[in-house]
């Protein structure tokens, strides 16, 4: 038997990608981590003081009010990129007739392209 | 002739009539009783997938085509309705009926509360009529006539919950979409007609000479399909129809506008592929680098929207826009290379078809994952949920499923096919790869957006008693969940036999 | 062209009730006008294949009695009967959705109306 | 209740001439093999029929007369009459719409078709199209009716509400 039949692969021209070898390593992998993880201290306990929040001595917030909300989550991102979100938002009118308009300039500059060409 | 011969020979025909014979059944049957309507739904796409399967199976193992004339053998006197199954019309049709069926399974809990579920039930099989014809047919005019009726049947749908504003909203904006898109659909196959006074795609194939109408035609239809299709800048209509119809049917929205983009391959590849050789490298030229331009708009614009929406059907209804822009950015590419002479285009057309099915499944799966959220908590917004993992313990593995197959991540199915579209755009242009593995990346932090602000994070005292989704939505995700496991494992054995014939249908008309 | 100018009227026509009906899409804003110009864009459409079908001085495309002579095509017929359907059905739901949203929203603005607003 | 439609005149003409209408109809619908029409003219003939006496009648009136439930389930009837039609042709013709029935002799629209100049086509021939214009007639009056009573009653109910 060769090779091949036992773990199939699909070649992508430059090289081939076998999803079942790819299994066996990460299963290699986490046995690994796991032993790694096995080596650390065995002393921590739970639900003692061990695992008390610590914020620079200020007083913990309620468990709700610290989950970090989906709009507050790329912040930076959406801050950086603000000159185009600016431009996709004016895009993003919501107006039926608009979208038809995009359609028409689409179909315009698609019959330049094919048909001039 | 036996029973089963009759059965193969007719199966073209029967996989269309089945759905639309249980679709007007379906209201009689609703007097008697709910649960049996749902019953009998479920058992009419069971057989159509039967035979959908049978013909595949027959299709992929023979290499052969099959071609089915309606209401009679003769064909030389008279313009028939004729059907014309091969191995991509197959494909799709496999698509559309997974999607269906496994949409029609998942309806059965999520719409227990709807009222007017004999209707519901009815457009549904008869979306998945107008689907299924769309992909089989080999005539100009009867895919228009399957394209309104999808569209129709689409837009009730999309539109059923009629107490919310907004779904009316969105059911209006996509009728006037594609009856627009429908009626320039028309209106080329009108000027095909009155050039080679032919409808069948395949006599036109022949007939075909590329001159200044034709042109016209290929420019309406390729524009008109796009804007089905969902291709920026033509998609605004996408989110606001998936993200707003109920979550089995924005699943199988995905296999309509997947129809469409199959209707854009069919026109480009089969009815203009007859051109001669020397236009044909002019025409493939320009229309690839078009198509790419196109892709990658849609990909960077998809990804770029998704990640500031804060509504998850919404949201995932742009990375949706961006998973076609990986479908098309593959297909383009491959036109250019096929322009330049490149040998790479088999790879990259491979690379596109197979992503089709695996678009459909990774996305279809969030949807459905969307919807049992919805579901468990009547909450849409992403920013009002928090630690549902800890009640919702099923639906989260599926997320995390459907999150790595979106994403690109192996083993799942979504990583072979998008190897392939990178290798093969490397060969047009390292920068395309460079600009899908980004959009690709984007998508993943999409979703892990996704992953931390509904599932982790502490448990929002509103949520506390949240359930786990009845047994039928699980089991329909997963059915979807399998199938992405299945194909990210074994992509080999789908490539080889399923994706190659359709491919070669396609090439078949190109690299000759 | 050697076609004489009344056979090109037809053609003219269907261009600008297209036209027209995209003018209308586009530009007007109520609901019940957009309504319009998509149906004025289908009868355009329709008018193009009734025309293609068209011979100067033809008869009803009757197979059994026909008294002899040239016959008008009766495919473009039939798929203008298909199109005709097709666009009563489209016509109904896109009325039906025009009135709940004159229910939900009180205007037949579509710019008011507007959602998906990013 | 405003919704009593409209005068005496108007409602005692509309029932007077909607005979005729319905008949025409009915004659175009059977005539569908033989001149141009067929089920769905026909049916919008019959449908508009109705829908005069509706408008004549007032959409309240109507809904009292006939339950939307009934259309729509005689709508279904005519689409699985066309449907089941096409599909015994599986049957007898061993091909998906095939017209079994035309030059079979069959008492039912089954004599032979005559080719030239007759005075008057014969009505009798044309097989299962005739029946098949049938059925898209019954779904074609019907759904056009119900599409136009459920308008006008939701509107009606609507101007009732403010």
């Amino acid at each position: 038997m060769s090779w091949d039949a036992i773990f199939p692969q699909i070649s992508t021209g430059s090289g081939f990608w076998s999803p079942l070898v790819w299994s066996g390593a990460i299963l290699i992998i986490l046995l690994i981590a796991i032993g790694i993880r096995r080596l650390g201290r065995k002393d921590y306990k739970e639900k003692t003081g061990q695992t008390q929040v610590f914020l620079s001595g200020n007083p913990e917030y309620e468990k709700e009010q610290m989950h970090v909300k989906a709009s507050n989550m790329y912040w930076g991102f959406m801050e950086s990129m603000k000159w185009l979100y600016k431009y996709l938002n004016k895009m993003h009118t919501g107006v039926a007739s608009d979208y038809i308009l995009w359609f028409i300039v689409v179909l315009a500059v698609l019959f330049i392209l094919i048909g001039v060409m | 002739m036996n029973i089963y011969e009759i059965l193969l020979t007719n199966s073209p025909a029967l996989i269309v009539a089945i759905p639309l014979l249980g679709a007007f059944l379906t209201p009689l049957i609703s007097r008697i009783n709910g649960k049996l309507r749902n019953l009998f739904a479920i058992s009419v796409l069971g057989l159509t997938g039967f035979f959908i399967f049978w013909l595949a199976a027959n299709i992929f193992i023979g290499k052969e085509t099959f071609s089915y004339v309606f209401g009679g053998v003769e064909t030389s006197t008279v313009i028939r309705i004729i059907f014309e199954v091969d191995a991509l019309s197959i494909f799709m049709a496999i698509i559309a009926i997974i999607l269906a069926f496994v949409g029609t399974v998942y309806s059965w809990a999520f719409m227990k509360d709807n009222t007017g579920l004999d209707k519901y039930y009815t457009l549904i099989l008869l979306m998945t009529t107008g689907m299924l014809g769309m992909v089989l047919t080999g005539d100009m005019f009867n895919f228009f006539v399957f394209l309104e009726i999808t569209s129709i049947s689409s837009c009730a749908l999309i539109a059923f919950r009629t107490n919310q504003g907004f779904a009316i909203d969105a059911g209006f904006k996509y009728i006037v979409i594609s009856a627009i898109g429908a009626l320039f659909v028309l209106f080329a196959i009108a000027l095909l007609y009155s050039q080679y006074n032919a409808l069948n795609m395949a006599v036109l194939a022949n007939a075909i000479k590329y001159d200044f109408v034709d042109k016209i035609a290929l420019v309406l239809l390729v524009g008109a399909l796009a804007m089905k299709a969902g291709i920026v800048p033509m998609h605004m209509w996408l989110p606001d129809a998936y993200g707003r119809a109920p979550a089995p049917i924005s699943l199988i929205l995905v296999g309509v506008t997947q129809a469409s983009l199959y209707g854009v391959l069919r026109v480009v590849f089969t009815v203009y592929g007859g051109i001669s050789e020397i236009l044909k490298v002019n025409a493939y030229l320009s229309l690839g680098t078009i198509v790419v331009i196109l892709a990658i708009a849609t990909m960077l614009v998809g990804v770029i929207m998704a990640l500031k929406q804060f509504d998850f059907k919404r949201m995932i209804a742009y990375a949706a826009v961006a998973e076609i822009g990986f479908m098309i950015l593959a297909i383009g590419t491959g036109l250019y290379l096929v322009g330049v002479g490149s040998l790479g285009a088999d790879m990259a057309f491979k690379g596109g078809v197979f992503h089709i099915i695996n678009d459909a499944l990774d996305i279809g799966l969030l949807f459905l994952v969307a919807g049992s959220v919805y579901y468990a908590t009547k909450e849409t917004s992403l920013d009002k949920m928090g630690g549902l993992a800890r009640n919702m313990k099923y639906t989260t593995i599926f997320f995390i499923i459907g999150l790595l197959a979106v994403a690109g991540m192996p083993p799942m199915n979504g990583f072979a096919s998008k190897l392939i579209i990178y290798e093969s755009i490397y060969q047009a242009s390292p920068l395309l790869s460079i600009v899908a593995i980004l959009s690709s990346i984007m998508l993943l932090a999409v979703f892990v957006k996704v992953f931390h602000s509904a599932f982790l994070g502490p448990a929002i005292p509103k949520f506390k008693n949240v359930k786990e989704a009845p047994k039928s939505m699980l089991l329909a995700m997963l059915l979807i969940a399998c199938l992405i496991i299945f194909f990210g494992l074994f992509p080999d054995f789908i490539i080889n036999n399923i994706v190659e014939p359709a491919t070669n249908v396609l090439t078949g008309g190109v690299l000759s | 062209m050697t076609l004489p100018f009344a056979l090109n009227i037809p053609y003219i026509a269907v261009a600008l009730l297209i036209l027209l009906g995209l003018y209308a899409v586009i530009f007007k804003r109520n609901l019940i006008k957009i309504v319009i110009g998509i149906t004025l864009i289908e009868s355009g459409v329709n008018m193009f294949l009734i025309t293609l079908g068209y011979r100067k001085g033809s008869i009803a495309p009757i197979y059994t009695s026909s008294p002899g002579g040239i016959m008008a095509l009766p495919v473009p017929q039939a798929l203008t009967l298909t199109s005709i359907v097709i666009g009563v059905a489209v016509l109904a739901l896109m009325l039906s959705l025009v009135i709940h949203l004159y229910r939900h929203y009180n205007t037949l603005d579509v710019r008011k109306i507007g959602g998906g607003k990013e | 209740m405003k919704d009593e439609g409209m005068s005496r005149i108007v409602k005692t003409i509309t029932s007077t001439i909607f005979p005729f209408i319905f008949i025409y109809g009915l004659y175009i619908i059977a005539h569908g093999h033989l001149t141009p029409g067929g089920g769905f003219q026909g049916g919008a003939v019959v449908a508009s029929g109705c829908v005069m006496i509706l408008v004549a009648y007032g959409s309240v009136w109507m809904m009292k007369k006939i339950k939307e439930k009934n259309l729509s389930v005689l709508e279904s009837l005519g689409a699985i009459g066309f449907i089941g039609l096409a599909f015994l042709g599986l049957i007898f013709g061993e091909v998906f719409f095939s017209n079994y029935f035309a030059n079979s002799k069959f008492f039912l629209f089954g004599e032979e078709v005559t080719f030239g100049v007759p005075e008057f086509a014969n009505i009798n021939t044309a097989g299962i199209l005739p029946l098949m214009n049938f059925a898209v007639g019954l779904k074609v009056i019907a759904g056009l009716f119900a599409i136009v009573l459920i308008m006008a009653y939701a509107t009606s109910k609507n101007k009732e509400g403010e």
